[in-house]
């Protein structure tokens, strides 16, 4: 007895790495039509489940049925065909070819001799209309930004008349706004009957999208729910296998300032905004939150705080002397900053180094882990199983290859390797993205209790409740301009919202 | 007596013109029974030296080759080979104190190319004549220089274009070159080097071959040729390991036209074509070189373009 | 300083450059479309080697001489599937395996040739590609000798870039193969084998390499000689990053270093050959490949994905 | 098909998938000794005798090896940044250069000169690849086809120099250069052994590389740099500034292959000083995966097979050629092994 608005069917999907299950005889149904949110810890297992489906991996056990047909396994094109599109949690686009051609890219016979570009391009229009997917056609991808580089790959998925939709951690990248444009589309696609799997660890988002939340934990299925019979408290709870406590968070006991930007200026790069007469103090003890619209020159700051760009006007200053004439990350560095970078995969670890070689990325031209240009690995191994052991770390070993832990665990080396260097100003820039809640409750706890041991803590966010949550103080940043500090509690969150929308800061006291 | 166990060592592949005839040589003494000859070609400078004292080692009386580019390191492994004989081409003398048992050789083809410089000069209407070469070393030099003054025997006005292509065996490039020389007014091109045959037949002018006999290929085009026989030079040599007598010689003398060493190419399918009383002037020419009473100058200077 | 111009202006210069130019154009080509793949073949010298062997020797054989051409692409495609299969689905570093087809190319084309023709004493030869002259264009002035007057293979080769342009650009398959060197996980999302698009690239990329090679033999030459290639396939590399791995732009770099290398002969004769040494003129090429990477390094057009190789099960 | 990483691959695959590879050299040997008509059984006897069966053969392999090992040397060292440097070749001419320049005339003791000329050598080479590398890093250009083309312009340069000003007047026109002083030559490492000093220089390199690599920062460094830039520069490393170290270790290197190769054996520069000794030597440093004392036993290999099978195609009478094919065959098959000890074929 097949219900018939049912479009896809997974049958006891069991996949293996290893000795690891990835997946544990996962089934799960789709209905034309609806919103089904799937949720998990990092490393739950979700990721290898739609890639089983899209056909990238090929699962040990169960079957998968499209529109009443079995799918052959491990065939992206057979998936394709089927119907089903993916938008993966990395993008897959060429970024020297235009939008057009990357949608393109496949949809033809490969020995046609013609492309017929015209054609392809109204079908292009036509879809970016009727789904509010604007983008530019003959635009190179490279120069897109991320949001419209997911509007390409959704048009990628509509192009080839997908029926069923899966987005990876869509909205893991994506601006406040970006995403409230996404669910807009979402519902439209879903009004005209196509079927969403989606996956997320924004409990809110899950919230206000789905119709429906599978849960997994450690590749079971942990649950199945309804989303209206739901609240975010037991869907973390399900993730987790407990009740996930938030940390009480007090306020910092503002000490004198660490470090001081006065009216600071930098160019502008390649479309994101530099710094304009920007000036920041962060004192110790506090944590300072700042506000914003990713792409508003929070690269720009976290850049001059980490020393890879100068002040073009305006004076840096730390413990109120100004910051050296070489100002470099070394300098940066030795000056007393920690910096939990924005993308850990890139900037903040080394993936083919191990745990110890990471551990002492930025302080390895200090004792004891070097003298005089000779490296103590005995000293340097000893420190990163301290840091393992204090941070918890899940991980083989010391030896391992970072690029093995996963996400969560990783933050948790870094976190550990900057904390353990005794910072007195900690650069925190998006510490919690793509974390699942018990690693961000994790990552949140230590920052307090830098905070609380003395250190000025600035934290970067895209994520208004995170920063308004964490900081005693928060600037907003808007084109470039920081907004004067507002004192935790002065601002609701509708004003800090039309601030960061570029509608005008309240003048300085 | 048994045959001498003799090994050629060649830097080039055995087509090259130089070589060729040197393997030619042996091969015909090899089948008169005179030696037992096995080669390595298209051996680098850097591995010569190597290969020579493996020959050694394995028992070779006879070593044949070239050192041009290999000479200090060649005369050692000679020195610590005092039993094997070595005939080797090299630009410098022998050195009979340091090397008792290495002589030298080198084509002195000057009298032939001497010769086939006056048919040149008479085949030539325009008087520009093409000559590509290799490097200018002195067994290139003399040669260009004694075809030089054989043209000028039949026309004292000649202009020469002079090129060196900087490599031995790069025959799309002594085209490229003979064409360029061909398009700048020459109507003869001495043809040291392979393709400079090629670019004349393919523009309809003429070609004095040097070392091989190329007409057969080229039928309508290569006029006459300074033929190099490697035969005199390596029986002499034999001759001496024969009677236990071989030293520190310079062979070069077994090129020359007296000694057997160099011929005129049969004029072939040019015959009748060349006016008889050039061929009387070269045939003058050739027995006053046999008897003695004329020299053709050697002289190893680079020959410029005039 | 008159001579100089002389040149410049003489249709037999230029019918020169076309012709030193051909053999370049075949190989840049099959460079062009490997490297579009994401494949950095250096095994192009050696292949180049095998190429005018392998047409040559058919030839001799006494096959016509566009068979002779087929069996040069057979035989670089050959040594391309063995390029193909040790870097694409084993990503092997294509470092090494160039280098190693090189060495390989060129050590199998001399064995060959020595087990065949063992005793020679001067280059066999065959008769190669005339040139061809075209009603009415032939007679153009100046354009007619300086163009229309070569070999069919010249013709050919022009026609080849020309056709791998539209393919590239105009075709599915070349926007599989362009984004397959940008980002394969892009190819591979959309169900097509990156395995197989970068294989084929470099399967017949080698066989037009081939082809430049039996230029060589078949058409600027009529023996083989083992050092024949003599570098050309390094100029072909430079070739395709001095034309910003676009076809037409390599044609016309390719057409300026073998103008470079016309000069450079007929320059020899004049006041100014006698001056400048003739490597400097060589070296034109090299300088002016260096010379214009540093002038398009701020447009990154490198296809992204060169020399990454592409494994669907790694992390 | 793809690849799936072994955790821990046995002994089994460590040995035997090399030794496969060498079985399989010696079967291509065989098949092409029949084709040539010689006995197929011989080979493998033969190339190890012509390899290593008498002094005089392992002498040569050893000379051989020695250019090998500096070139793959600078390789390994430079492909640990992933600095591509190709251009082995033109550093190892510009230290031959430099070896000419400063060694045509003995002006001081030898104990003084020699290393002087060593010193200008590495200086030579180092600059050679500096150029590429500051075209990396203050514009972006790619280094892979910038060194490959410096190959070619130092080769026209070499040429230069051999047919113009260093031209040997006592060299009857021959482009090659003016020697090296007789005092000048680095001395044999006993008396008898055709051996030069040039090899232990080799050895010690590769110590000396190798201690670099693994206890020291900038050998850290350079392998930070080498995975991930980015992250490197974020960390406080200067990137540029370990690149241009690597530039000068490597380069510096590759010109001592030419510093001993004209020092040690020729005596003097000419345009074929290298049989290509800065292309093999990034095969030599793949095939040891970059390790240093892997070099050194890997360029021994390469050399072995070469010379070997060089002797082997004189002793059985196939031509001389084969030896280039199985060099590359080896190689091919090596590296292909050694992927192969560290990555199991999964076929779907
Ligand atoms: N290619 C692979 N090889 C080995 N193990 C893998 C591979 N891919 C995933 N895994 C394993 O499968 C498990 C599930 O990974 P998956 O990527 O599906 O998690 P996820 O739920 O998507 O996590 P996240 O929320 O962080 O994206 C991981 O714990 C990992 O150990
Ligand atoms: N090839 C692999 N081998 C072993 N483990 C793997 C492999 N691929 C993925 N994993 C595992 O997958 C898990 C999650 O991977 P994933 O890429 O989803 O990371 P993540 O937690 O989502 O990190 P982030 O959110 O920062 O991207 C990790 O625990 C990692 O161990
Ligand atoms: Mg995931
Ligand atoms: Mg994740």
């Amino acid at each position: 007895m097949t219900d018939p608005a049912e479009v896809l069917r997974l049958d006891r999907i069991t996949k293996r790495f290893g000795a690891l299950v990835a997946n544990d005889a996962i089934s799960l149904r789709l209905r034309a039509g609806e919103v089904v949110a799937l949720l998990g810890e990092n490393g739950a297992g979700k990721t290898t489940l739609m890639n089983i489906l899209f056909g990238q991996y090929v699962a040990d056990e169960g079957q998968i049925t499209a529109f009443g047909r079995a799918l052959p396994p491990g065939n992206p094109r057979a998936a394709l065909n089927a119907g089903i599109g993916m938008v993966h949690q990395h993008f897959t686009l060429a970024d020297q070819l235009t939008v057009l051609e990357n949608i393109l890219l496949g949809t033809r016979g490969l020995w046609s001799w013609s492309m017929d570009i015209a054609a392809a391009r109204a079908k292009v229009m036509a879809l970016a209309g009727r789904f509010g997917l604007s983008v530019d056609p003959d635009a190179r991808v490279g120069r897109l930004s991320v949001g419209e580089r997911q509007r390409v790959e959704i048009l990628k998925a509509l192009y080839r008349d997908a029926r069923v939709l899966i987005l990876d951690e869509p909205t893991a990248v994506l601006t406040p706004q970006e995403a409230e444009a996404l669910f807009d589309t979402l519902r439209k696609m879903v009004a005209e009957g196509l079927a969403v799997i989606f996956i997320s660890h924004k409990l809110n988002e899950v919230m206000a999208i789905a119709d429906r939340c599978l849960v997994l934990r450690h590749g079971r299925m942990a649950g199945e729910v309804e989303t209206r019979d739901t609240s975010p408290a037991q869907l973390a709870a399900m993730m987790v296998g407990a009740e996930v406590t938030r940390p009480q968070i007090a306020a910092g006991q503002a000490g004198r300032a660490l470090l001081q930007l006065d009216r600071v200026t930098t160019p502008d790069r390649e479309g994101a905004p530099g710094l304009k007469a920007a000036s920041l103090a962060l004192h110790a003890g506090q944590i300072t939150g700042i506000a914003g619209v990713s792409g508003n020159g929070q690269a720009a700051l976290s850049d001059i705080l980490s020393g890879l760009l100068s002040p073009a006007s305006g004076r840096l200053l730390i413990e109120g002397q100004p910051a050296p004439d070489r100002w470099t990350p070394a300098a940066a560095l030795a000056s007393g900053l920690g910096r939990i970078p924005e993308d850990r995969h890139k900037t903040g670890t080394i993936a083919d180094f191990t745990l110890t070689e990471n551990a002492v990325l930025e302080t390895h031209v200090r004792p004891p882990f070097s003298r005089g240009g000779w490296m103590d690995w005995a000293a340097a191994a000893a420190h990163t199983r301290d840091i393992i052991e204090k941070y918890d770390v899940r991980c083989p070993g010391p030896d391992a290859r970072i690029r093995l832990l996963s996400g969560g665990n990783m933050q948790k080396l870094i976190l550990g390797r900057v904390l353990e260097a005794g910072p007195s100003v900690i650069l925190a820039n998006q510490p919690v993205r793509g974390l699942d809640i018990g690693a961000i409750a994790y990552v949140h706890g230590q920052l307090l209790a830098a905070r609380d041991r003395g250190a000025a803590v600035i934290l970067i966010s895209e994520d208004l409740d995170e920063v308004m949550q964490l900081s005693d103080v928060i600037h907003v940043i808007s084109e470039g301009r920081l907004s004067p500090p507002i004192p935790r509690g002065t601002a609701s969150v509708a004003d800090l919202g039309l601030w960061m929308a570029g509608e005008g800061f309240p003048h300085a006291a | 007596a048994d045959p001498i166990k003799t090994a050629g060592i060649y830097t080039v592949p055995v087509e090259q013109q130089w070589v060729s005839r040197i393997h030619q040589a042996a091969e015909a003494a090899k089948a008169a029974g005179r030696i037992d000859y096995t080669y390595t070609e298209n051996v680098a400078n850097t591995d010569y030296p190597r290969v020579m004292r493996e020959y050694c080692e394995s028992g070779v009386k006879l070593i044949v080759g070239e050192i041009f580019g290999a000479e200090a390191e060649a005369r050692e492994v000679a020195a610590e080979y005092p039993d094997v004989a070595f005939l080797l081409g090299s630009s410098f003398m022998p050195d009979a104190a340091a090397n008792p048992n290495l002589a030298v050789f080198d084509n002195y083809i000057q009298d032939a190319s001497y010769l086939s410089g006056i048919i040149a000069g008479a085949m030539t209407k325009s008087g520009n004549i093409g000559m590509v070469g290799g490097f200018p070393i002195p067994e290139v030099n003399r040669l260009m220089h004694a075809f030089m003054a054989g043209v000028r025997e039949t026309r004292a006005d000649a202009k020469f274009q002079v090129s060196f292509i900087g490599s031995w065996f790069d025959p799309p490039k002594a085209n490229e070159t003979a064409i360029a020389m061909i398009d700048a007014g020459a109507d003869v091109l001495y043809a040291e080097r392979f393709g400079v045959s090629d670019a004349a037949k393919e523009r309809g002018v003429l070609a004095i071959g040097n070392v091989i006999d190329t007409q057969a290929d080229y039928p309508e085009t290569v006029v006459a040729s300074a033929l190099w026989h490697f035969e005199p030079t390596l029986n002499a040599a034999l001759d001496a390991i024969e009677g236990g007598a071989f030293k520190a010689d310079n062979y070069g003398v077994y090129s020359f036209m007296k000694a057997g060493g160099c011929s005129l190419a049969p004029l072939g399918s040019f015959e009748g074509k060349v006016p008889a009383e050039v061929m009387a002037t070269v045939a003058a020419k050739e027995a006053a070189i046999k008897d003695g009473s004329f020299t053709v100058e050697i002289n190893d200077e680079e020959p410029k373009s005039s | 300083m008159m001579a100089f111009w002389d040149i410049l202006i003489s249709a037999s210069f230029w019918a020169a450059a076309i012709r030193i130019a051909s053999p370049l154009i075949f190989a840049t080509m099959g460079e062009l479309i490997c490297e579009r793949a994401g494949v950095l073949n250096l095994g192009i010298e050696g292949i180049m080697v095998m190429g005018a062997f392998a047409g040559w020797f058919a030839v001799y054989l006494g096959l016509p001489l566009w068979l002779g051409v087929a069996v040069a692409f057979a035989s670089g495609m050959v040594f391309g599937a063995l390029h193909s299969a040790l870097t694409v689905p084993f990503g092997l570093s294509q470092h090494v395996v160039g280098l190693g087809i090189t060495l390989l190319a060129t050590a199998v084309a001399a064995f060959t040739y020595r087990l065949a023709l063992p005793q020679v004493t001067s280059p066999p030869r065959i008769e190669p590609f005339q040139p061809w002259e075209l009603p009415v264009l032939s007679d153009i002035p100046f354009l007619g000798e300086a163009v229309f007057s070569q070999t069919a293979l010249t013709y050919a080769a022009f026609l080849t870039a020309f056709l791998v342009a539209l393919v590239l650009y105009r075709t599915p398959l070349g926007l599989a193969l362009r984004a397959a060197g940008e980002n394969p996980s892009a190819v591979a999302a959309q169900g097509l084998s990156v395995t197989g698009l970068r294989m084929g690239a470099v399967i017949v990329g080698s066989g037009l390499m081939a082809v430049g090679g039996a230029f060589l033999t078949l058409s600027a030459f009529s023996s083989f000689f083992f050092d024949m290639v003599n570098g050309r396939g390094w100029i072909c590399i430079a070739l395709v990053v001095f034309g910003a791995w676009r076809p037409g732009k390599a044609v016309m770099g390719a057409i300026l270093f073998a103008a470079f290398d016309a000069l450079q002969v007929r320059l020899q004769q004049t006041p100014i050959g006698a001056v400048l040494p003739y490597q400097l003129f060589l070296a034109m090429p090299y300088i002016l490949s260096i010379v214009a990477l540093v002038l398009m390094s701020r447009r990154a057009e490198v296809p992204q994905a060169l020399m990454v190789p592409y494994n669907k099960g790694e992390r | 098909m793809r690849l799936e990483p072994i955790a821990n691959p046995g002994p089994a695959r460590i040995y035997g998938l090399p030794a496969l590879a060498l079985g399989a050299t010696v079967l291509v040997a065989s098949v092409l000794a029949l084709i040539a008509g010689a006995n197929p059984f011989a080979t493998l006897g033969l190339i190890v005798k012509g390899a290593f069966g008498s002094k005089f053969a392992t002498l040569e392999t050893l000379n051989r090896a020695t250019p090998l090992i500096f070139t793959g040397l600078a390789v390994a060292v430079a492909f640990r940044a992933k600095l591509w440097n190709i251009g082995a070749e033109a550093q190892l001419y510009a230290g031959a250069v430099m070896t000419v320049l400063i060694g045509m005339h003995s002006w001081g003791a030898p104990w003084l000169q020699l290393p002087v000329m060593a010193a200008l050598s590495i200086a030579a080479g180092a600059l050679v690849l500096l150029g590429p590398v500051l075209l990396k890093t203050r514009f972006g250009v790619d280094e892979v086809v910038t060194t490959l083309l410096f190959n070619f312009i130092m080769l026209l340069f070499v040429s230069y120099l051999v047919e113009g000003p260093l031209k040997d007047p006592a060299g009857m026109g021959w482009p090659k250069s003016v020697p090296v002083a007789a005092d000048l030559r680095l001395p044999r490492i006993a008396q008898g052994l055709r051996l030069h000093w040039g090899f232990a220089l080799a050895l010690i390199s590769a110590l000396l590389i190798w201690v670099i690599q693994t206890r020291t920062v900038l050998g850290y460094q350079i392998r930070a740099v080498g995975q991930n830039p980015q992250a490197a520069r974020f960390a406080g490393i200067p990137v540029n500034a370990v690149l241009v170290k690597t530039a000068l270790i490597s380069g510096g290197l590759a010109a001592l292959a030419g510093f001993s190769e004209v020092a040690g054996l020729k005596g003097h520069l000419s345009r074929d000083l290298s049989p290509g000794f800065g292309y093999t030597g990034i095969i030599v440093a793949m095939v040891a995966l970059l390790h240093p004392l892997g070099v050194v036993l890997t360029a021994l290999f390469v050399a072995g097979i070469f010379v070997g099978a060089d002797s082997m195609s004189r002793a059985a009478g196939v031509p001389t050629y084969i030896a280039d094919i199985l060099m590359a065959v080896a190689l091919l098959f090596m590296v292909l092994a050694i992927l192969l000890t560290r990555y199991r074929v999964v076929w779907r």
